[in-house]
């Protein structure tokens, strides 16, 4: 699968608006249901979300233990539930173990936390070479882990979704919950990064 | 099926390439087919099984020369002529034939933003199981015409059960409209040269979810 | 490599479609492409495993998505550049930087039907083989990133030696420089059940020629 | 792998002219060899070439024996060899056995006895079905075998090449060597299809 330019856009462009007002006069679909889940994942629902659970895990043990014995509360705790994170499981980063999410047959990815996946995410080069070279994909992203470190990839192959847990980086001793949450990437929560180090000098 | 969207394990695609700052959505056409995806689903005549089948079905050379949501329209337009909610010749013509929904019940904005925070999930009662956590087992050699979740790269291969998640809507069977028929989910954990020989990484693994009926003991082997 | 070349056992692309009275060649460029693939060939600057190679490295969506021609055509391009017989400008303008072939030896036509009509066997002098006919192996499970001939489909895969070939040149290490390392070919059989599962057709076999290097004991099963 | 029509057809047809004159600027490549090439392929050698080798087998038990013990020598004796066909194999077609040749990797076939492979024999449907449904590929090509009848794949992976023997069509008894030749189709010698019976009344 390629990116997102293609050389017939301009074709699917057309092919996808006559499409919507062919179903909207069919009444199949309402327009205003198409404004709801548009606004819903363009800018209610994102990676912000993941990372305030991420914030909160770092801060709070009690709370970083009930996600990971039961991810689904936990989240739904801050608020964040629904649609494609129906059934979570949280998967904890250490010095030992370094986990990775994939999807290698189509693009399941935990909305509720995460938004819609970026298109690296969805694109054969990641979906090909996850299970295969973990290490190869974390070195295009710029990160080189220890031998020592096990990666592990989860191929999401059933409902469930998985969110990663990146570890917390130093320095940051004394941060507040948001502003840890400023360090938790996209990519640290799918395994792909690690979570940002804290500019010099920033607020605690 | 062993069709375009089987990737893992594939070569040649080169590296990965993530765009930074990347938005939501790169034109105003994928928007609309996400959404427009979204809301045929929410009428309810196909499961998501039955969507990814109809992404599956793709002729690899398309799948793999198309973008996602141009994958997405394309199974949007064989749901809903499949599914009787438009016609060829409608689609051809770009006009409505008959103007009602009919007996469809179309949800409206509010119903779907509800749907959307409850979502659905697809556990179902717990049932026994025939693995337990540590043993042994492989996954069956099996190449099904129709939709499965096993993928081509862990098929035959041995695994251990690192942990049961419940019982889930077996996708194999739902979606082909053979109902949810419900069975055990293990997560197995395969280690990367099991999976890849020598060419895998001795220092990896791959966990993937597999349901009870893709899965048989390990042979023990002298 | 698992490149988009690795066909055997996927779904999804629909019959097979031959085509009554075809013609050798569709398009005059057709011809053409072939003819100067074959006479760069006659140089001597790469062997046919390195010319498959060139192939199979082609994106698999592009490799999906060109007729077979036009494959040969961007491999051709490949091999030139790689061998430096052409520059990457010389390509971009279409003009040559040096008149000269160097000190390449260009066989004319007569040579050349020579060269045709002769041929050239990859077989070497015969060496001890491991496995006897009648013998149980299986397929190593490998994927190496470079040019190997044991199909995907056949990987971890049982089946029985029903003849030995002789010895040939081992592509996997001719295709990258590594010379021609020969090694004992066999005839392998496998059943369609032991390949495809319950989806095999009991009444198939595919018979597979795989070195011996490619090659394990079959494990016993208790 | 699409078959021969393909959107940027003319912008090919530019690149391969342009990369001709190149080559033959360059003194890579003498046109003289090209013509060679290309009469060879197009005219010389083809399928007649099997049909005759077949029709022989068909009509001379004696050659027949040779022909399936050392196909090379035999081949060769009617003049056949040479390139892509220098290591030969023959598989007998019986009422009990079904032979059918693919390359599921490029397209290696033999060209001595066949000349250039056709566009469905490269093409992707056949070679990723032949090894896993072939007798849904012969249905595709409408040849139906008795369920008794063993199906027998020949994957070419190596630089062998497999020519098959299909078999004798019935009430050809008597017929000449010329006249069965004329019945052996290209297809019946890959395995995807079966020799043609006699014209009602055709002269033996």
């Amino acid at each position: 699968m390629s990116g997102n330019d293609h050389p017939s856009l301009s074709d699917v462009e057309l092919r996808v608006r006559s499409l919507e007002s062919l179903l909207v006069e069919k009444g199949l679909v309402d327009p205003a249901v198409l404004d709801v889940l548009i606004d819903t994942y363009e800018t209610k629902v994102g990676p912000r979300n993941g990372a305030r659970v991420v914030a909160r895990a770092w801060t709070d043990p009690e709370y970083r233990e009930r996600l990971l014995v039961d991810a689904g509360a936990a989240i739904a705790s801050l608020g964040y539930r629904g649609r494609q994170g129906e059934d979570m499981r949280v998967l904890e980063n250490t010095e030992r173990i370094h986990n990775m999410v994939v999807c290698t047959l189509c693009s399941c990815y935990p909305w509720p936390v995460l938004g819609l996946p970026p298109v690296w995410y969805k694109s054969a080069p990641y979906r090909a070479r996850a299970v295969r070279d973990p290490r190869g994909v974390l070195a295009d992203f710029g990160v080189e882990l220890p031998v020592e470190t096990e990666v592990r990839v989860w191929d999401s192959t059933s409902e469930l979704r998985y969110l990663v847990l990146p570890r917390r980086p130093p320095g940051t001793e004394g941060m507040c919950e948001e502003a840890l949450a400023s360090l938790v990437t996209r990519d640290s929560m799918i395994g792909a990064g690690l979570a940002r180090a804290p500019e010099p000098g920033s607020p605690a | 099926m062993n069709g375009g969207h089987d990737l893992g394990g594939m070569h040649g695609f080169g590296p990965v390439a993530a765009e930074p700052d990347e938005p939501v959505f790169h034109h105003e056409w994928e928007r609309r087919a996400f959404a427009i995806t979204l809301a045929c689903g929410l009428l309810g005549r196909w499961n998501l099984d039955m969507a990814r089948h109809a992404r599956e079905r793709i002729p690899p050379p398309r799948y793999l020369g198309a973008s996602y949501y141009e994958i997405w329209f394309e199974a949007l337009l064989t749901l809903l002529v499949e599914q009787g909610l438009l016609s060829a010749d409608e689609l051809e013509t770009g006009r409505s034939a008959e103007a009602s929904a009919g007996e469809l019940r179309v949800p409206g904005p509010d119903a779907v933003r509800a749907i959307l925070e409850r979502g659905g999930s697809t556990r179902a009662d717990e049932a026994p199981a025939r693995f337990l956590v540590g043993e042994r087992v492989r996954v069956r050699n099996r190449h099904p015409l129709g939709h499965t979740r096993a993928p081509r790269y862990v098929r035959g291969r041995a695994g251990t059960i690192e942990g049961r998640h419940g019982t889930y809507v077996f996708p194999d069977a739902h979606a082909h409209g053979g109902g949810p028929r419900p069975q055990p989910l293990y997560s197995v954990r395969f280690d990367g040269i099991e999976l890849w020989g020598k060419d895998g990484d001795p220092g990896s693994a791959v966990y993937v979810d597999l349901w009870e009926g893709y899965l048989e003991p390990a042979p023990e082997q002298r």
